[in-house]
């Protein structure tokens, strides 16, 4: 079990060696181990049927109790199995489908990665997993979407879907994190078993918006729809596999996995039906404002998205049992549909709606997939989309608002419907067009998945007590949290939802006929509005502007402007504590003594001179006079060693800086404008105010002498030495010495370094080998 | 007596602060310098002041006498000043080297690291 | 001291020392000094992988230097965050000494490189394992004029420039550390770091220990690169060698990193109130406008800078909640930082090879000529946002977690938010520099550089991926250090209870002098 | 003075200014002694001086020099009218050895009145700056009859 | 700098003022004084070597390229730092040999040999500079 | 006699460190006023001077005579200084002289 | 007594300081001043120097006292020289008063050869060339 999520990544970093060694055939190998994983899988049908639930974990970060844990149920198991079984088919089909692209193993190593972190995430019980296979189904998308990365639009769809599932799931781990510490646990097994912890939670509001922002950008709810579609730029392959089965509908296994610990409850509710209802009537128009049959196909899956949220926001019985069922229909029609799309545009050169017709004869396979398929989404008997359809009905006529939410549902539905007819019929039937290619069929592995798939949802609409048993049954009591009778049939009796049908299948027939000029018409509305998918690259624009803006502001590349707010901080840093804590000063009036002050006004005056010089000589002679004022302070207070080494260093200094200076031009008095002037002096000013008003307040009290008297008592006896000052230099604290000369050799190092490549002439070049 | 001298720090960082925020380069300098002596001093000052006795064991005594000055501040600021001494040196022959190199002694003309003209040559959207 | 494995405390410090000072003592003979940088530096890497392990095994380690023990000595002490950084600071620096043998030009050795290399991994073991406040600044002060000599190697225009701007600004900061800690021991009388413990906790409440505190966080904060001090690192850290950016981008920001933990911590646990709430905002700043400051930059070595930036407020920002959780962020941030940002600059440098340039608007296409570059720019570039399971992850989920728990949403929202900008960037980055088609407006395509690059480059990479696979040695380590920062009684015991020992008697065989 | 005079020399300053003429410290000091000169031995071509005793006479003569002169130049600086009347004076040179050169030049310069402005390529000249010349001849002479002559005393 | 004054003043000078340096530098552990000053007043001898003599003969006279001279004392200083460790001592413990023969010559310690790398140290380090800074001509 | 004479020791002491203030306080402005840079060098020169002669009555006031050494080392370097910036006008006069079309290097004369 | 004569010595060194200084600023062109400056700071400091040897009385002091005025009498002269002739070819000015000057045009272009004066070219009693 813990294997199963990992065996795509270990066989994923072999697949480009397994395509040198293998060649075009790469797909057959590889399909095995989903194809195993799906038998695999199914072995639990039965155990998870009977109420079974599977836990497997593993220290993962013993320390703090993050494991790696996976559990099965219902809803993981039918995930699980849909992610393997389509990724049988899905691996065959991009085998076959980029015969011969030079990065086909690449391709397929994405592919697998994206697998195994898919199965990882519905697998996952522990929040951190959880959040490490998001993410990573985030990245890997972004490779497989940006895999024809030489199309701008490829680059830029697979961007935006990273910025904006990316920005997502960092929501989303705050939203567990915040979950896992409100619950007082990192399992969801633990945390949703008692759901009412949550609910009651304080926290409840945060929680649930992090975890739905997690979610609606994942499953592209409005108004983060707009990247679903842009990511069709990814070879159909991808498509097929992202966008019906898996990776969209990670938010709605969020959502549906959320849902017996955060649902039930009225933000909850509406909050989701809301999206929900908006995303399907979005994704349901666009889809038919669009003439490509990828982004059709991918704008109705905009919609089944919404349809689900929808679903699982109303959060009744029917209703749950209708998202999961919708759900299974969804990714075995979606999937074929996909497939066909892709087939199509492998046989033809083109996916323009308008273009393809009477395909029927030349694509024989692919025809019947699609039909079979399109029958199964607009919700005609006996295939599983109609026993989805009926569901979905029975759960809005459920809610609170059966009317409205209804209604809503028959949109979207009608719309649906008419988009598979156009996808999945009226290329095949007609006369000819005119396409690209020559109309010709791919091979077995571009045909064999749209028509299993395809042929499976008429099968589980035939045998719906097999789908209820063992896929929409466990998954729904999953999602419920408590038990209930899950009972599927294709024919209930002339009831309500019969009648929605009823009206859905007109509706949609009206769709359908009208279709080209209702598409004409809304491509006009459409574009003409400002639409999130614009927003995004106006997001991004602004963004990288503010970015530009605040750099400009703050790294201005000036030296005095850095200076200038380091300053304006040091002097917050001595002031503030000043202000808060609102101490006063007490200073006594220290003792007259004539000497210190004439030196201290040595110092000061010469000091002060030299901003105000407008000689260089004058000034680095002034820092004489400087050194020479602190010297002499030094002798006077008693620190020989400090005079010595002041007065030689400071002269070493002078005369270096006189060997420097000399070769740096004019200098000129120091003038920097009045208002410029005035800032900095009293910036000046008040900095040196609180350094002298901190060290009186410092030194009026009294120091604590202990390791002085120390030094002083051994200094001779145990170090051999009268120069207290010198033995602590070379014994007591000899480490700090060291550590000084090693900053005087290194300097002069630094200086050599410096002046080694005075004479380079070819300025720009850079110190790497060639 | 500390607060005379802690009159004459804060005057010295006042002076070096405002020596600083120019922008030519050899005040910037001079403005390490007279920051290398405030801090210094100011260290000399925490220490707290004892006048005219030097930490000096005298010959025929085998430990120092009480009241002499604090040797520890002074060992510090040994240290301190060595270290302001090297980097000081580094610093002025960077400046020279950075003139000759880039032919200008005001920071505000030196923009080579970081160039003035920022005219983005991509908006946020272009990938 | 009759325990040798006192010694082990020493060697990460005395070993690079001696190799830099054999190498300036021969000085031209760049063969040897190589020989000897490389050696230096592995050596140093094994003693403190032993010092860690006897400090894993026994606990905070201490040697009273010169025997005069702390508080009236200085000792060098390790407890395991001194010696995990230790371990990961030599590691990655030797993994970049490698790198740089086959990178960088040999009149760059010829000025000096080995000794400069050799000087800042002292400076930056003595920083991580001295238990003496003013010892702290002699190492500052070492791994500075360090870094000033590696900035300007190679003497081009912009790093002269750069330099300036680096070398006026970190001497303003290394200053302003210097009189906090004359302020400090002002009003204590003691430089022991254990020492300072008890008796700042001791002052009178009208002593200002709330402004020295704050100087603290001004000066370690303008080393650490805190918003707004951090100017000098995007103005420099683009412009030296590659390799000298890597261990800059490594290792200098995270010396002053773990000054902050080490004294906010140590010195002043409970006092500092105000310090620790300015920390908050600032580490939230930072990390906000270090990864804006990236997207805004139109070269690549200037956005790996910026980021540089943005990971210290995540640093910081842990170390501002000051929780168990936090500090294990923290700790885990500062070691995948290390490995991270030496990776990327090392990617740079490589981009620069195989593109021309590093000027992101000129590169294009380097995906089909660099495969392995691509991926491993990718994987840095998503470990540094925080993407899982590479290393990158773990930090940010423990830091979310504890700014959730002690209500501190400031640094929840700021990790968030940063991570997102920063997967913005890196996403792009990739998409611009290695998707594009290759037009022929972009440079001429070049290799991406030989086997010792590429191997140099693997190794961190692979480092960042198995980190985040594995995390738990990772984890286990940063929890103890941060154990170690919340109750350092161990640590303070280890450095104030070491033996006073007379220095000689006895020991040379002489006696006393009459 | 020969190195090794000198050398001596170097030994016994440094036992005056260590305090202590223990053999050991002065073979310590002339050991230092003779490293320093190692150092300078370059330029140290001194040729032997053999009298000794006229050094002190010279030395007398500058002495003297600088009392009575120094008191003038104190009068001059202080007297408001400011009485003196300097000039550049040319002075030709007997001594020929550097050595010999520069000792007069410091003489000249250390006595207050008169500083050595410079030595002409050839070395036949001196330059002098005086404070205050009436007659230059008068001062030409007092120089050559006066150090210039003890100068080559002392080293010939 | 081209002066027949100076030049002949000079080795005197030169020489005593290495003298008068290493005297500060012995005599630093009982007086004011040490490796530091004493080298910064030997560097300066060094320097006015230079003014005087030029840079060749200064180089010359060094032997050894100065910041050789730095590396070796650097090296001096850490070396005798670790000979504690064949002491049983901690590092830069003291060490002091007080040999029977000469009493009085207090510089035999590992203590005293520390200075003598701070003193080449900063010889060789401010040589250095101001060689390469005069180079360029 | 030997009271009067320490007294009158005393005497010259604080008479002596008068005269070193107010001349130092002339050669600082000397020092600052120019005009020439020759002139500055004399200030700077006369310093050291001034330094020495402050030390050696500090050290006689004091009667601590570690400080003397101090003075011996600022006569050295005082020397050097000079030296050196004598070198910086020397220079700069032969630069003068071999172009004098280049602007004279500021405003140091 | 030893006092009396240190004080003395001290009083006449201090003076000689202090009109140094005076002569510093008085004086009218940088070559009387540097008379001043070089004669009397050096006479002023050395007395000083000497008092402190005497009142010293201690070999080891006086030993350093004496070493540091050789010092001093050694380095004030070459100093001198080196000052007044770069200040002399970087064109400082001679006072108005100055009576002749023998140096004139004695440097060749460039600055680095002086020529000699041959005797009969040297400036005769009384002055009739003024500066
Ligand atoms: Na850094
Ligand atoms: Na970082």
């Amino acid at each position: 079990m813990l294997a199963a999520p990992l065996a795509p990544f270990i066989l994923a970093v072999f697949a480009p060696f397994l395509r040198r060694q293998v060649g075009d055939s790469v797909g057959w190998v590889l399909a095995v181990l989903p194809a195993g994983l799906t038998l695999y899988f199914a072995t639990f049908l039965g155990p998870v049927a009977d109420g079974q639930t599977f836990v497997f974990s593993t220290e993962w970060i013993p320390s703090l109790g993050i494991a790696l844990s996976f559990y099965l149920d219902g809803l993981s198991l039918l995930f699980a199995l849909l992610i393997s079984f389509i990724g049988t088919f899905i691996v065959l089909y991009a085998g076959a489908y980029l015969k011969g692209h030079v990065d086909l193993g690449r391709f397929l190593m994405f592919l697998l990665m994206f697998m195994g972190s898919m199965l990882g995430l519905v697998l996952s019980d522990n929040v951190v997993t959880l959040f490490v296979f998001w993410e990573l189904t985030s990245i890997t998308s972004f490779l497989l979407i940006g895999f024809s990365h030489d199309k701008a639009r490829s680059r830029r769809a697979a961007l935006q879907a990273l910025v904006v599932t990316g920005g997502g799931g960092l929501a989303l781990l705050a939203g567990l994190l915040l979950m896992a510490q409100a619950g007082g646990s990192m399992e969801l097994s633990t945390l949703l078993s008692d759901g009412d912890v949550l609910r009651d939670h304080p926290w409840y509001m945060a929680i649930l918006i992090l975890v739905l922002a997690g979610a609606f950008t994942k499953s592209a709810q409005v108004p983060f729809h707009f990247w679903l579609p842009n990511a069709m730029e990814a070879p159909t392959p991808v498509s097929a596999y992202l966008h019906s089965a898996t990776m969209v509908k990670a938010g709605v296994y969020l959502l549906a996995r959320m849902n017996p610990g955060l649902g039930g409850t009225e933000v909850w509710q509406i909050i989701l039906m809301t999206f929900g209802g908006l995303t399907l009537l979005a994704g349901a128009i666009l889809a038919l404002r669009n003439t490509d049959l990828k982004l059709m196909l991918a704008q109705t899956t905009v919609a089944s998205l919404g349809l689900l949220v929808f679903l699982i926001g109303i959060g009744e019985t029917y209703a749950i049992q209708a998202a999961m069922a919708y759900l299974f229909a969804h990714s075995m029609f979606k999937g074929a549909l996909f497939m066909v799309a892709g087939s199509i545009d492998h046989g033809t050169g083109t996916r323009e709606i308008s273009r393809l017709s009477g395909l029927g004869r030349a694509m024989p396979f692919t025809a019947v997939a699609g039909g079979l398929a399109a029958l199964s989404m607009s919700g005609l008997p006996p295939f599983f989309g109609f026993i989805a359809k009926e569901w979905v009905y029975k759960g809005t006529l459920d809610g609170s608002l059966p009317l409205l939410l209804t209604a809503v549902a028959i949109t979207g539905n009608a719309l649906m419907f008419a988009v598979a007819f156009l996808v999945g019929f009226k290329p095949f039937f007609g006369k000819p067009g005119d396409t690209p290619h020559k109309p010709h069929e791919g091979s077995l592995g571009v045909w064999i998945g749209a028509l299993t798939l395809a042929v499976l949802s008429l099968f589980f609409g035939l045998f719906s007590g097999i789908s209820e048993a063992f896929f929409v049954g466990p998954a729904a009591i999953a999602v419920a949290g408590q038990a209930m009778v899950v009972d599927l049939y294709l024919w209930g009796g002339f009831k309500a939802p019969v009648v929605a049908s009823i009206i859905t299948v007109a509706l949609g027939a009206l769709f359908f006929w009208q279709g080209r000029r209702l598409s004409a018409l809304l491509a006009r509305i459409i574009d003409s509005l400002w639409g999130p998918d614009k927003g995004y690259d106006q997001f991004m624009d602004g963004l990288v502007g503010l970015a530009r803006w605040v750099s400009a502001l703050l790294q201005t590349g000036r030296l005095r402007r850095y200076m200038l707010v380091t300053f304006l901080t040091l002097a917050a840093a001595l002031v503030l504590p000043q202000l808060l804590l609102g101490r006063g000063l007490e200073i006594k009036t220290p003792p007259l003594d004539i000497l210190v002050w004439v030196i201290g006004l040595l110092a000061f005056g010469g000091t002060l001179a030299i901003p105000f010089t407008r000689s260089r000589v004058a000034a680095i002679m002034l820092m004489g006079v400087l050194g020479l004022s602190v010297a002499f302070v030094f002798l006077l207070f008693g620190a020989p060693d400090l005079a010595f080494t002041q007065l030689m260093v400071e002269t070493l200094s002078v005369v270096i800086l006189a060997l420097v200076i000399a070769r740096l031009p004019v200098f000129g008095a120091d003038w920097r404008g009045g208002p410029r002037a005035i800032r900095d002096g009293i910036l000046a000013v008040a900095i040196g105010t609180a350094m002298t008003a901190l060290l009186i307040s410092i030194t009026s009290a009294p120091l604590d002498l202990a390791l002085s008297e120390f030094f002083g008592v051994r200094s001779y006896l145990e170090a051999y030495g009268r120069n207290v000052v010198n033995v602590i230099l070379v014994d007591f604290r000899a480490l700090d010495t060291l550590g000084e000369i090693a900053v005087v050799t290194i300097a002069g190092v630094s200086v050599l370094a410096l002046l080694a490549f005075r004479h380079r002439t070819a300025d720009d070049e850079e110190g790497t080998t060639s | 007596m500390e607060t005379t001298l802690a009159v004459l720090v804060g005057a010295l960082f006042a002076i070096s602060v405002y020596l600083l925020l120019s922008s030519s380069l050899i005040r910037l300098i001079l403005g390490v310098f007279v920051l290398g002596n405030a801090t210094h001093l100011l260290i000399f000052v925490t220490g707290r002041l004892t006048r005219e006795s030097p930490p000096l064991i005298d010959s025929g005594l085998k430990v120092a006498e009480a009241g002499i000055a604090n040797p520890l501040p002074q060992a510090l600021i040994l240290t301190a000043i060595v270290i302001s001494f090297s980097l000081f040196a580094f610093l002025l022959v960077l400046s020279y080297r950075a003139y000759q190199s880039l032919g200008a002694i005001d920071t505000d003309e030196m923009r080579v690291a970081e160039p003035e003209s920022r005219t983005p040559a991509m908006r946020g959207r272009d990938v | 001291m009759s325990d040798w494995s006192a010694w082990l405390v020493v060697w990460p410090v005395a070993i690079p020392l001696m190799g830099a000072a054999l190498a300036v003592a021969l000085w031209g003979r760049e063969r040897t000094q190589i020989t000897i940088g490389v050696l230096a530096v592995a050596l140093q890497f094994i003693a403190s992988l032993a010092l860690l392990q006897h400090v894993w095994v026994h606990g905070p380690l201490a040697m009273a230097m010169g025997g005069w023990s702390a508080p009236f000595g200085i000792a060098l002490a390790a407890d395991t965050l001194g010696a995990g950084l230790t371990v990961v600071a030599s590691a990655v620096a030797l993994v970049i000494l490698v790198y740089s043998v086959a990178d960088t030009r040999a009149d760059h050795w010829k000025a000096g490189l080995v000794p400069l290399l050799l000087a800042l991994m002292m400076g930056v073991a003595g920083a991580f394992l001295t238990a003496d406040i003013f010892n702290l600044y002699v190492w500052f002060e070492v791994t500075l004029i360090s870094s000033f000599g590696l900035i300007v190697m190679g003497g081009r225009r912009e790093q002269l420039d750069g330099a300036v701007k680096y070398a006026f600004l970190n001497l303003l900061a290394t200053t302003i550390l210097l009189i906090a800690i004359a302020l400090l021991y002002g009003m204590t009388g003691t430089l022991s770091i254990a020492d300072l413990s008890g008796k700042v906790a001791d002052l009178p409440d009208d002593s200002p220990v709330e402004t020295v505190a704050l100087l603290f966080l001004v000066s370690l904060g303008m080393k650490a690169a805190l918003f707004p001090l951090h100017f000098w690192l995007p103005a420099a850290y683009h412009t030296p060698l590659p390799t000298v950016s890597a261990i800059f981008a490594a290792l200098l920001t995270k010396v002053g990193v773990y000054s902050l933990m080490r004294v906010f911590m140590v010195v002043f646990p409970d006092s500092a109130e105000i310090a620790r709430d300015v920390m908050i905002w600032v580490a939230v700043a930072t990390m906000i406008l270090g990864a804006l400051g990236a997207l805004a930059e139109p070269d690549i070595r200037r956005v790996i800078s910026y980021t540089v930036v943005s990971g210290v407020g995540v640093m910081v920002g842990g170390l501002a909640i000051g929780t168990e959780t936090a500090l294990l962020g923290t700790t885990f941030y500062v070691i995948h930082s290390i490995v991270i940002s030496a990776a990327l600059f090392m990617a740079a440098g490589m981009i620069a090879r195989a593109g021309g340039g590093t000027r992101i608007a000129d590169l294009a296409g380097l995906y089909k000529g660099s495969p392995f570059l691509a991926v491993a720019f990718l994987i840095a570039g998503l470990s540094l946002a925080g993407v899982p399971p590479l290393a990158g992850f773990w930090p940010k989920v423990y830091l979310v977690q504890a700014g959730l728990e002690v209500g501190a949403y400031g640094i929840v929202a700021g990790v968030l938010i940063s991570g997102f900008l920063t997967l913005v960037l890196v996403g792009r980055t990739f998409a611009l520099v290695f998707w594009r088609e290759a037009t022929e407006g972009a440079r001429a395509i070049g290799p991406d550089g030989g086997p010792v690059l590429k191997g140099g480059l693997a190794v961190l990479v692979v480092a960042t991926f198995v980190i985040g696979i594995y995390s738990a040695p990772v984890v286990d380590l940063s929890l103890r250090a941060a154990g170690n920062l919340l109750t350092p009684a161990a640590y303070i015991e280890a450095v104030l209870g070491l033996p006073q020992e007379a220095a000689n008697l006895g020991a040379s065989g002489t006696e006393a002098r009459p | 003075m020969n190195l090794f005079l000198a050398n001596i020399v170097l030994a016994l300053l440094w036992g005056a200014v260590t305090t202590s003429f223990s053999p050991s410290n002065l073979l310590f000091g002339f050991v230092l002694g003779f490293m320093s000169l190692w150092l300078v031995r370059d330029r140290f071509d001194v040729r032997n001086f053999r009298r000794p005793w006229r050094a002190f006479r010279l030395a007398g003569l500058f002495l003297l020099e600088l009392a009575l002169s120094a008191f003038r130049v104190a009068r001059d600086t202080l007297s408001p009218s400011m009485p003196f009347r300097p000039a550049i004076v040319a002075m030709p040179l007997e001594v020929t050895d550097e050595v010999e050169i520069m000792l007069l030049a410091n003489l000249i310069s250390l006595t207050p009145g008169t500083l050595s402005l410079d030595v002409s390529t050839d070395r036949s000249t001196l330059y002098i700056h005086a404070m205050d010349v009436d007659d230059p001849d008068e001062l030409r002479a007092e120089i050559r009859d006066g150090f210039e002559r003890r100068i080559i005393e002392v080293m010939e | 700098m081209n002066s027949l004054i100076l030049r002949t003043a000079t080795p005197f000078l030169v020489g005593l003022m290495l003298l008068f340096s290493i005297y500060v530098l012995l005599r630093g552990h009982n007086e004011p004084g040490g490796g530091f000053i004493g080298g910064l007043i030997g560097a300066s001898a060094f320097a006015i070597y230079a003014i005087a003599e030029g840079l060749a003969s200064a180089r010359r006279a060094l032997v050894v390229p100065p910041i050789t001279v730095a590396g070796t004392g650097l090296l001096l200083a850490a070396l005798s730092g670790v000979i504690s460790i064949f002491f049983g001592d901690a590092f830069l413990t003291g060490q002091w040999w007080f040999p029977d023969f000469a009493p009085d010559l207090k510089y035999l310690s590992s203590v005293v040999l520390f200075d003598v790398g701070v003193y080449l140290v900063v010889v060789g380090t401010i040589a250095s500079i101001a060689f390469a800074l005069e180079e360029r001509e | 006699m030997a009271d009067f004479g320490s007294d009158f020791l005393q005497f010259s002491v604080y008479i002596a460190y008068t005269a070193i203030m107010i001349s130092l306080g002339l050669t600082v402005f000397r020092l600052l006023r120019g005009p020439t840079l020759a002139d500055r060098v004399v200030a700077l020169d006369m310093l050291a001077l001034l330094g020495i002669a402050f030390i050696g009555i500090f050290s006689i006031a004091t009667e601590e005579y570690a400080f003397l050494d101090v003075a011996i080392a600022l006569a050295l370097v005082g020397f050097l200084a000079t030296v050196a910036f004598s070198r910086y006008v020397y220079r700069g006069a032969l630069e003068e002289r071999r172009d004098p079309s280049k602007p004279d290097e500021g405003d140091d004369s | 007594m030893i006092d009396l004569v240190a004080g003395v010595l001290l009083l006449i060194g201090a003076s000689f300081s202090l009109i140094a200084g005076i002569g510093l600023i008085r004086l009218p062109d940088v070559y009387l001043r540097m008379h001043a400056a070089t004669k009397a700071g050096t006479l002023g400091a050395g007395l000083v120097l000497v008092a402190l040897a005497l009142h010293g009385q201690q070999l080891e002091v006086t030993a350093r006292a004496v070493t540091g005025v050789l010092f001093l009498l050694f380095t004030a002269p070459v100093a001198a020289h080196l000052l007044g002739r770069a200040g002399y070819l970087s064109g400082a000015p001679l006072w108005s008063k100055t009576r002749f000057d023998d140096l004139m045009d004695k440097y060749d272009a460039d600055g680095r050869k002086l020529g000699g004066t041959p005797e009969e070219a040297l400036t005769k009693p009384p002055a009739d060339r003024d500066a």
